[in-house]
């Protein structure tokens, strides 16, 4: 029960921090193109972008083994990349596409893939909180030693459903990794009109759950933090609390007119753009060159136009095929 | 309807929101509230300006705990207030229905007839705009299943417009269901649109062949097969139904007396649909008046796809309104 | 359904737990939970020393959080456990809608296939206890509109008996409600009873002229009726429907088939009910086999009240069954 | 934001203790009555026996105004008659009679009565607390001084419409003052099954709301506490959490063997009545006469007599009247 910064801050001796700017890299440049292709009317549906918090889902995957579980949000796309999930296949999927990483039925706010354990792609506020729980209760049942990392907006913490769900995790001491996104906004209501109580690792401790606040712009930060608080978990430690600060730089949605923050409040953030700040770092420390960086680019845009070729030759699921999946056995 | 003085064109969208603040206007007990009404503007844009114009008491905006803001509306109409809580969408609502049906409609009823719950509760509802299966429920016919609510449906601008200050008088808790793919659909409606009964489905069209029964976003589906029809020289007439609970029965088998065929046209799925209903009660009210059974046209019994086609293929569309409606007259369905 | 080597006397609550058992000593993978299932013994009784025979692990009491455990049991069901969760009667499982229509309900298809969700949820339904308006909804009907999940309402000892062990097997979500009223009733069991199958309906009595199709607590009342119509000299076929969802058409269509009458009973509220959609079905598919329309007795359309004679009042009796009943193949009804 | 107790505590000198005792009397005996009634098969349906817990209605109401507003749960019976509910008219009501308070639609967990603004007699575990800020909202919005007193039990903690009411209360700063009933058991389930904090005030601060935990078997300390509270919410203050701490000596209901608690465990409670207790208390101060005391049973006695011959001789409500009430406004 602390909401202080976890100890032992580490830099770039601890971490590959040129693989971590190229998986943020890959989530800025996916979801730019994705803007476009919106604007082309080629992806379709609410779609909302990471853009600005890449640092958190890049950071926390870094403290993930393949047997672990991932349940993030509709906000996913850099969950998704981060946890290595095939950009063709997510591309397909927000195309419509069979060749999707669900056949096309979900779409942008539904990216799973259990190869993966990507368990969504959930787009009910609050409601993948409960399944988090329920896969960890699995896992300790079994006696597995998986950790499930639960990704969430700080507007989530206001409903029931995550009041049930911490309840139940810290008193069943279950192994899950709450990574809270505090964005500062859900959806145009800030932090303030909607929690009486703004410190979060406040909250989250009244569930008697370590809980940490991190500077979810500083990817090294979030990678530290998650690595402490994932052994923790491991060590059977139960649950633990994340809240990263962070900041989206684009609307909530494609069809957000943001009313609700003023342009410098944004400026302000986007100086602490962290793309840009790990890669200053990168430079002054002499790991990563001018050419390297252009290289990385590079190599980042091949995979989003791939990804895009890949969607563009895409399927659709025939027709007839509709009613498929909603049971797994039909009835004979 | 009303007389019209003049008519311009306006959208469902603008239409929910003048009704909201004439509402606001006319009564300082309404105060609307709901996730992102004020500074957003509302997710669909429909409360846009009214913080402005009413401040942040009148148009409060609400944290993400659907159950307890939607159970506080509950309360303050329990005290003298006519709240108007916005869910954001029907989805959502399922974190609600604790409150609604436990509460809301329950209340006047447990209490021998001495607490009356004048609450207006609105939510967007449907599919067709590829949000997928957690976006796109269609469940205002299931809501129709409780008693102690109203339901109503608007299918129309007039009723879009108009419904809301009429619930809002009631004394009951209102169910106010507005069609998402709607909002931007837009079409002239009289200058001096005013409030509007809610008691009462209204024949949209008239016709001799067959009755297309419908509700709220699937009637301009209905209006437009019916256009059609009439091409292919079937006359349909399309009953909008308006009140999902109480169901105006009298209306409905007033059409099925006037062509003694009939076609429920209903997003919602089929098994268990508000068209199931309406279908028992003319086979209880008026199976000797059948020249042939009564149809449905439903969505499938999936939840809503994303792509595109698959999630058109799975609700109600024109053409097969229009396809199953001759098989009916033709005899041939 | 099963040999009976021998026959013994069970209540429905005892079935349940045999059952329950049964699972719990079959596969580890399955586990318990709910509130109050252990310690307590089950709000009903119905799991009382299951806690002592396989402890706390897989008879899990839970804190007071029917969103929460309901979510974890999908979660742990999506992980390989086959999880029985209890919520502890249906009027609380409205806190858990979400979890079950936007999660249980969808994961399969919004996976694209992937994720199956192997859960089990049971609960009580149903009134007639003197327990009012907020604990005695019976909403088994309403659930088996969700599309994505099977929904069972055992009606007899032997589905109360034998209906889990085949959910759990199933891959799908499985929703079952047992009646809260029938867990005292006792009768005769076979020794040796077991699983049973639940993909169809029953035909629980034979009859030539009329059909009474029901399902759960109302089976018990249908074949009463049945009796008492005997006596009358008519003849009623009594359909158990058991799976409400997927709905056995075939069945429902092969019992009109023969009697050419039907009267669906339903302790569900009329408006929307399950009835409504089992008329429905057979205006579509044996509409010109009818010999008399479709009937239905169902409850009253109001919050259930707690004073015995309008509770009873307000629910399917017998007697009223026996008056449809009687109207229907007498022709004046 | 404390979870102490408050300030100031008083004595027989700033309450009327014969008062307490005789409210806390009527209680106790109304429904030692009704347990006979309801073997007699007179009473029927669900229903929940508050002895043991008689100190914290009567405490709390002291602290009300007449234009205050209460809702509690289905272990309400206490609280209704502790607000002036007319007994004839619960007695009636829980014999389903049309003479009673929620004309027998309602029965033990359904007691209202509009004029004492008394709200239910709410049976879904938790659902209260979402009209109590309901309630609560309209009084601040039409600047009424009004309080809201909402009564639960410390199982309804755990649920979310629990988390989303005590935020939207605290977040608006709402009249209402939370009165948890901890008597450790929700059924069978003690409360360190339930939560991973059990200490409650500590969860209800971490809504920044003042909480402070009451001896619940004391009733001059939940009057104390009540008062001191009302006048903070009253002051406008805010919302106010108070936990009672007290047991009930009863089964949860009729039906319930008591297999998760130890005789034992009962026994030490029932030596902390708080009716010996304050009654001890008023004969050792001369405050109250051992005839004082006879007087009081016979006329709490007759009382409740009144309220069975009342309810004995009440009347059903016709049949024909089952649809009435289910809308005030019926469809011409
Ligand atoms: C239960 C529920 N209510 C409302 C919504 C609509 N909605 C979608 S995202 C969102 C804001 C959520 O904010 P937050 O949790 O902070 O996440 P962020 O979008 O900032 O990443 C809202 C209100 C929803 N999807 N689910
Ligand atoms: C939402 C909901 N879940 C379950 C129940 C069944 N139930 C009735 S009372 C109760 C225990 C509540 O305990 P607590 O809140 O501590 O109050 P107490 O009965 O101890 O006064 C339960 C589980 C219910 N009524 N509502
Ligand atoms: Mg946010
Ligand atoms: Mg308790």
């Amino acid at each position: 029960m602390t909401s202080t910064l976890p100890t032992g801050r580490s830099g770039l001796d601890q971490w590959d921090g040129v693989l971590l700017l190229r998986e943020m890299l890959r989530i800025r440049r996916f979801e730019e193109r994705c803007v476009e292709l919106y604007s082309a009317s080629k992806i379709r549906g609410f779609m909302h972008l990471y853009i600005g918090e890449e640092a958190v889902a890049t950071g926390v995957m870094q403290a993930l083994r393949p047997q672990d579980a991932v349940v993030s949000t509709y906000r996913e796309h850099g969950h998704a990349l981060a946890r290595g999930l095939d950009p063709k296949a997510i591309m397909a999927e927000m195309y419509g596409r069979v060749e999707g990483c669900s056949r096309g039925r979900g779409g942008s706010m539904h990216l799973f893939d259990a190869d993966a354990r990507f368990y969504g792609g959930n787009a009910i506020v609050a409601g993948g909180l409960p399944l988090a729980v329920g896969l960890a209760l699995a896992d300790s049942l079994r006696g597995r030693d998986v950790v499930t990392a639960c990704f969430f907006g700080e507007g989530a913490v206001a409903e029931g459903e995550f009041h049930e769900a911490m309840n139940l995790a810290a008193l069943w001491s279950l192994p899950v990794l709450f990574c809270c996104e505090n964005n500062l906004y859900a959806m145009g209501t800030a932090l303030g009109r909607s929690e009486s109580q703004t410190d979060l690792t406040i909250k989250a401790s009244s569930y008697e759950m370590s809980a940490w606040a991190v500077d979810g712009m500083d990817v090294l930060a979030c990678a530290d933090a998650a690595r402490e608080a994932v052994e923790l978990v491991r060590g059977g430690g139960g649950p633990c609390f994340l809240e990263f600060r962070t900041y989206r730089f684009r609307a909530h949605s494609m069809y957000d007119p943001e009313l609700y923050r003023s342009k410098e409040e944004v400026a302000e953030w986007k100086t602490r753009d962290p793309l840009d700040a790990l890669a200053r770092r990168l430079r002054e420390d002499g790991l990563l060159s001018d050419a390297g960086r252009d290289a990385m680019e590079r190599e980042v845009e091949a995979e989003v136009d791939e990804a895009v070729a890949f969607a563009e030759a895409g399927t659709l699921e025939p027709v007839e095929d509709l009613t498929r999946f909603v049971y797994r056995r039909d009835v004979p | 309807m009303t007389t019209a003085t003049g008519v311009r064109e306006t959208t469902f969208r603008d239409a929910y929101r003048e009704g909201i603040r004439d509402a606001l206007i006319r009564d300082d007990a309404t105060f609307l509230m709901g996730e992102d009404v004020g500074r957003y503007g509302g997710c669909f844009g429909v409360s846009k300006g009214l913080l402005e114009e009413f401040g942040p008491e009148r148009v409060r905006d609400t944290p993400l705990s659907e159950s307890g803001f939607v159970g506080a509306g509950i309360g303050a109409a329990m005290n003298g207030m006519r709240p108007i809580v916005e869910v954001m969408t029907v989805n959502f609502s399922l974190l609600a229905l604790d409150q609604i049906m436990n509460n809301a409609a329950s209340m006047l009823h447990m209490s021998g007839g001495q607490i009356n719950v004048p609450v207006v509760i609105r939510m967007t509802t449907g599919a067709g705009r590829q949000l997928a299966a957690q976006h796109s429920h269609s469940l205002e016919g299931w809501y129709a299943h409780i008693p102690g609510i109203r339901v109503l449906a608007p299918g129309t601008l007039e009723d879009a417009r108009g419904m809301l200050w009429t619930a809002l008088q009631d004394p009951d808790p209102v169910l106010i269901f507005e069609n998402g793919a709607m909002y931007p659909v837009s079409g002239p409606l009289p200058a001096n649109a005013g409030p509007v009964e809610i008691d009462h489905a209204a024949v949209r069209r008239h016709g001799e062949d067959l009755s297309l029964i419908t509700y709220g976003g699937s009637v301009p589906r209905a209006m437009l097969a019916a256009e059609t029809l009439e091409e292919e020289g079937i006359s349909a007439e399309v009953l909008d139904l308006r009140t999902l609970r109480p169901l105006d029965g009298a209306a409905i088998l007033g059409t099925v007396a006037r062509t003694h065929r009939a076609l429920v046209v209903d997003e919602g799925w089929r098994s268990g649909s508000l068209a199931a209903e309406v279908s028992a009660r003319i086979m209880e009210g008026a199976f000797y008046e059948l020249e042939a059974p009564v149809a449905r046209v439903c969505a499938a019994e999936v939840p809503i796809p994303f792509a595109q086609h698959l999630e058109q293929a799975a609700i109600p569309q024109p053409e097969t309104i229009v396809a199953v409606a001759r098989g009916l007259v033709r005899g041939d369905g």
